[in-house]
């Protein structure tokens, strides 16, 4: 919002700015620029310490290990939507395309068992629904994809209820989806893994890969993006498209986890990825922001919620929580950038 | 005299009620600095923006060697050659100037693989744009520092410099020197004598007469989205008709 | 067709489709009758309701049957009836409005009290015991969460939770979770409606509980549940008879507007299921 | 997206700009293009047009007036999410918001039967939670409204439903209340008349008032407008407070017309509000747009609503065909800008 | 001398690592053009931004008439008398040039209501930025279209004017002429001298040196961040100097 405040957001936006001033000098300063600069993940670290000292049974292996299970789907999807939000858009159809995944997954469960066919079901079924989302965007000259977005949700959710089996839970996946979506290695969850995998591969694409550095110049500066000859037709598709490959993941890993598809799942789920991927610090601005973010603010939700359950805290007044838990983290992560900034003034200043 | 490497024939544009361009014809040749000259909303803008396809003509050719080519978006005059340093600048605020420079084209490897699946030569792309902004002498504030934090000389520095590399046929420079200091000012001319010197027809969109005089071949004048005349070789003692060309008879 | 009905449910989910299916049923058995359908978008959809009630009342229906989401569609109601439409209440009632000629249910308070007797019976004194409810606020789904404590009647079990889970399976799971995280020694889970039990026992299976451990007693006898009695992992549920209720509530509606006179309550009543009677209830 | 199109946009954006060219001319040019240049209104004269002929018993006066009463509440609160669009932001409190001010009038009503007082709760209710809104986001240097706003969705349907415990239901409102919400007058609702007098009032300030001014100044180019010397803060903190005053309005409206409050309404509010403005034809991107937009957005959404009811499509295929003809409205409304501008270049051109 | 009417005394400003000013000091007279010079990055837009209350000095005081005052944002700069003509312009876009010219100023009434709730005097604002748009005789397309059309010269010269009708002590222009064309340069060049002869104080950032020449009384030289010169009275014989300064010693 205000002018000085840009600068603080660009420096927490880019890992790249950093290097530049850190060669010698005052070592406490340093020491403590560097915690600072690791941005919103020392927020999560310092909710994590709190809510193990205040929360009996947070902070041990069976519980982490829940919570790991817990975040993933929503992590998947949130990943998927930090790439459509970095190029200025807004998926508002992840959940409902994550159920209509799940119910083609169960009824192709009901011709096949073969795992791998389901399982490409559901990544088809999510990337169709992405790529309807991107062309009908871009190629219907529409002013926002917030309007073709919520009308593919109703448009997904409605299918979604019309071919599931008696508008309902269909169960049953292959025992493959199953282990993946709920199984467990080493006491961690498989579905983590898949987050891990998922977000590896998005992170070389973005920072890697001549088409995420495309993706962060649409996002940056559309039309100087047309000027450079980037396909920025195609570029926006695409993330549309991945971000509905997401759900289709999205959809493996819940419908794994619930041995079923139903129309009625990921409700209010863009809600959800959308704060993560903001409480994570991304910036709606476009081609700003770090793909991890969105992993850190899909922990810190899936970490609040798991400790108000713990505390037993009464259902409507965990509502109330949440809002606040959720203003506070995102507050102090704006308070940890001016500070950084002060000090990295001061610092400059010791330097001479 | 030698074919135009580009030629523009007859060229309509409008905007909405705004006739910005009324059949306006232009050659440019190859080693030599073309001049396109005119008041504000005189229809220049316009004019190179239809021919690096950033607009496209409502009527008229454009010809590239002598053969009519249809330009109806920027990745096509790229590759055909035409080089364009934007009045906006078209930087990406969230990039570094590195990352500024080869947007669109990146240095990328293996080969085999379609353009946007290969990964960046990030290394290599660092260097060379390093050389390049050396060769040009700008002081960046830090060189893997964001474009949004410099200063309008440093962004047109950058702006530049990233026509200049790469260059091949044709370079369309729109003010370039409009907020650059008397240093940097030298230097973009410089590197403008150089670029026609390397056989590129060179055209220089500017308000400084002093910039034409030392540097165009020749001095195209519009007024109104109309072409109103044409210099051979400004100099000092023609630069008033310019002048006089430009500001209209009044 | 000489009557001409509205039926409107509140929102899709298997128990709703049952009724609508049971509603056609009774439609296609009478010829003199044609019903059309409408459904609320979620179980909040109150505005949504109202829309369709004022619709209907355009399309001249002489009756209707509705499922209320929420009490506040009453004045809506008033309004249809002042325009000549009867009104027959299905599932839940109004509480304070007593204008509908008749109100076909399963009291959720009583079906309650169904699985609170039968925790009862397997509880002792001091144990612990985890709530999953339904959708914060939706009277039905509260009454039956106050109908089972009720049902444990002067058992004093310990409440370690009670959490909402919108009616979904994936909060069920990730709810019962932390239940069990929270309570490792968990003696019981109510969840009162059928996705989130299907998700506790999901959730105890992951957890690697054996499932003799914990009972988990649900509510609705659907999406999920049988496969988890089959398993052994849930002990109990209360079902409803969402098919009957409709066929009741329909055939009220029908002879109210010929100008009969019907019994103001009709309960379709609520069954216990267990693995040992679940044949029954398919 | 496409840098032509900006034109169009603007051209379409902004009233004003029409008036320069429209002097003289071919007559037949004129009319086409005065038509065309009403914008959203003649793609909603068209769908109503089509309904009438296809939907029985829709063009009757019950059902219109019906549709009025439908749409009153979504109209009123998408003035005020308009009023935030305008600057660049985005309220998604606004359902839970009203839910709470409802809760709060019930409450009040079981104090007082005056229904000046019962109003004045839900009035100050719904400004209290937009003012929360505004002054978060604004000295919490959030740097986007969309943490905070959900924040207070949650913290405001959590009151709600914590103060409704033990109330089964909170049924009754003082009579003006239920005049005013649930009334007609001539056989047109009484809402409706409270829906216009607030768009009269927000097209006054809008238009010809200094603050309205300065909401489009800052939404233009918030930078440009501090440097300007126009508070800025206070003109963003001002437009969520008149978010939250509409939903003051439309928990009146809305409990007025059931004759109670409700912890449950106006759920998913913000996503048909957003809607609503969007489709009528505003833009994200700030300080653009006419307020008469959200009234034809919210009035479109309405009657696409009540004709698939009059029609008794079921519930799945309504959430299909609700997507379907919501993209299908704004897609047209880009193909009439296309032609407008094209029309306009023919015209200026036979003008020589 | 007389008092000056701006002081600026031994500024420091920061951003982050980089230490754009280095205790720099200035003094402003009614009645004066001063020049304020140096290459692209020394430092000249951040020494006025701070003086116009964008930015906030680290270190440093800024004296109006004599009195130490704390300028900590525009509102406060405008309200003491300092009109600014910002390089980026700061227009708005989505306004017409009537719209902009007045916006954070509006004229409106009735006088007893806070300002915030007046009603606009529109048709007195357009009359009046109708006839200041004249008298600077600069070509629109149309009077009421958005800013956002108009071509960069176009743009700056609404941003100038603007500034010009407010004027009241020190106007401060950041490189106004960088876009405009040589009959619209003219204009501002002339506006400016009718600036100073109503008794202002102007600042002007400019790299053409042809302008300073013309019209400034006093030249101040930039480099990066200290300040390196001033020069009374720059003339053609004192010129190379300036040039030297500002391109430092090589
Ligand atoms: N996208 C557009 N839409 C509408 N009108 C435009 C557009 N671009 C330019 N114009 C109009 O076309 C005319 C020519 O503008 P152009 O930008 O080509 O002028 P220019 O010669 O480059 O001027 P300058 O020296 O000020 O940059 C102007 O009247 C301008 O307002
Ligand atoms: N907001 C900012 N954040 C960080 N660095 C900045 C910021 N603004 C300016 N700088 C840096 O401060 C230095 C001085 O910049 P400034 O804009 O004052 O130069 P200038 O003299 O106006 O140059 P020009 O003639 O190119 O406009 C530059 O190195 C620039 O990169
Ligand atoms: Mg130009
Ligand atoms: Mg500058």
């Amino acid at each position: 919002m205000k002018e000085g405040q840009v600068d603080a957001r660009f420096r927490g936006g880019s890992p790249d700015m950093r290097k530049g001033a850190e060669k010698g000098h005052a070592a406490g300063l340093s020491v403590a620029l560097t915690f600072l600069s690791a941005g919103p993940v020392i927020i999560l670290i310092a909710l994590v310490v709190i809510l193990t000292f205040s929360v009996p049974n947070f902070f041990t292996p069976r519980n982490i290990s829940n919570i790991l299970a817990q975040i993933a789907v929503i992590a998947v999807v949130a990943l998927g939507q930090h790439l459509v939000i970095l190029t200025r858009g807004i998926d508002l159809s992840v959940g409902a395309n994550l159920a209509l995944a799940t119910v083609l997954g169960a009824l192709m469960y009901r011709v096949t068992d073969t795992a791998f066919v389901v399982m490409a079901t559901m990544l088809l079924a999510g990337a169709a629904v992405g790529a309807v989302n991107g062309l009908v965007y871009v190629y219907g000259r529409l002013p926002h994809p917030f309007i073709i977005t919520l009308a593919t949700l109703s448009i997904a959710r409605g299918l979604a209820l019309e071919l599931s089996i008696g508008h309902t839970t269909m169960r049953g996946m292959p025992a493959t989806i199953t282990v993946i979506g709920g199984g467990t290695s080493f006491a961690v969850p498989n579905s983590f893994f898949v987050v891990l995998a998922v977000a590896a591969l998005m992170f070389v694409i973005a920072r890697y890969m001549v088409w995420g550095r495309w993706i962060y110049a649409v996002g940056g500066q559309p039309d100087a993006a047309r000027r450079m000859g980037i396909p920025v037709n195609q570029v926006i598709v695409s993330t549309y498209l991945i971000s509905g490959l997401c759900c289709g993941v999205g959809a493996i890993l819940l419908s794994g986890r619930t041995e079923a598809g139903s129309p009625l799942y990921g409700n209010l789920l863009e809600l959800d990825t959308i704060a993560a991927v903001i409480i994570g610090g991304a910036s709606f601005l476009g081609g700003r922001g770090h793909l991890g973010h969105a992993l850190v603010g899909a922990v810190m939700i899936g970490v609040i919620r798991n400790a108000l359950n713990l505390l037993n805290v009464n259902l409507y007044f965990q509502l109330i929580a949440i809002g606040v838990i959720i203003v506070m983290a995102v507050e102090s992560d704006v308070l940890r950038n001016h500070l950084e900034a002060r000090m990295r003034v001061k610092q400059a200043g010791t330097q001479g | 005299m030698t074919k135009p490497v580009l030629e523009v024939r007859s060229a309509h544009k409008r905007f909405g009620a705004v006739h910005a361009l009324k059949g306006i014809g232009l050659m440019a040749y190859r080693g030599e600095v073309l001049a396109l000259l005119g008041d504000n909303g005189a229809g220049k803008s316009t004019l190179i923006k239809c021919v690096s396809g950033v607009h496209e003509l409502d009527e008229g050719d454009i010809l590239i060697d002598g053969d009519k080519v249809l330009i109806h978006n920027p990745a096509a005059a790229r590759s055909a050659g035409i080089e364009t340093v934007y009045q906006d600048l078209a930087l990406f605020d969230n990039l570094t100037p590195a990352e500024n420079f080869y947007c669109g084209r990146e240095l990328s490897f293996p080969r085999w693989l379609p353009r946007c699946a290969r990964f960046l030569a990030t290394r290599q792309m660092d260097s060379e744009a390093a050389a390049v902004i050396d060769r040009l002498k700008v002081k960046l504030p830090g060189f893997d520092a964001q474009v949004a934090l410099m200063s309008g000389g440093q962004r047109q520095a950058i702006a530049v410099a990233r026509a200049a590399v790469f260059a091949r046929k044709v370079v369309i420079l729109d003010e370039p020197t409009a907020a650059l200091g008397l240093r940097e000012s030298r230097k973009v001319l410089n590197l403008i004598a150089q670029l026609r010197d390397e056989g590129n027809a060179v055209i220089l969109i500017t308000h400084n007469m002093e910039h034409v005089v030392e540097l165009a071949d020749r001095a195209v004048v519009l007024r109104q989205g109309h072409k109103v005349g044409e210099i051979e070789k400004p100099n000092r003692s023609n630069q008033q008709d310019l002048v006089a060309m430009i500001v209209g008879a009044e | 067709a000489d009557v001409k009905l509205g039926f409107i449910t509140k929102f899709p989910v298997p128990f709703f489709a049952t009724m609508e299916n049971a509603a056609k049923a009774y439609a296609a058995a009478n010829p003199g009758v044609e019903i059309i359908y409408g459904q609320g978008a979620s179980a909040t959809d109150v505005e949504g309701q109202i829309a369709l009630i004022e619709s209907m009342s355009t399309q001249g229906v002489q009756g209707i049957a509705i499922t209320p989401v929420d009490p506040t569609v009453a004045s809506a109601l008033d309004k249809a009836i002042a325009s000549g439409v009867k009104v027959v209440l299905m599932d839940n009632s109004i509480p304070g409005w007593d204008k509908a000629a008749a109100l076909a249910t399963t009291d959720n308070y009583n079906a309650g009290k169904i699985a609170g007797q039968y925790l009862k019976s397997v509880l002792s004194a001091g144990d612990t015991l985890g709530i999953l409810e339904g959708v914060p606020g939706v009277p039905a789904l509260d009454d039956r969460v106050k109908g089972m404590l009720e049902g444990l009647g002067g058992l004093t079990v310990e409440v370690v939770g009670r959490s909402g889970t919108n009616c979904t399976e994936e909060l069920g799971i990730s709810v019962a979770e932390d239940l069990l995280t929270a309570n490792p020694d968990l003696k019981a889970i109510y969840a009162a409606c059928g996705p989130p039990a299907a998700g506790a026992a999901r959730a105890i299976k992951n957890a690697g509980i054996a499932p003799d451990k914990v009972v988990l007693v649900g509510f609705d006898f659907c999406c999920g549940e049988e496969e988890a009695l089959t398993a052994g992992v849930e002990d109990a549920t209360v079902a409803q008879f969402p098919a009957k209720m409709a066929e009741l509530g329909v055939d009220a509606l029908v002879r109210a507007i010929s100008g009969e006179d019907v019994p103001s309550l009709i309960d379709s009543g609520a069954a216990l299921v267990t693995l040992e009677n679940m044949s029954d209830f398919k």
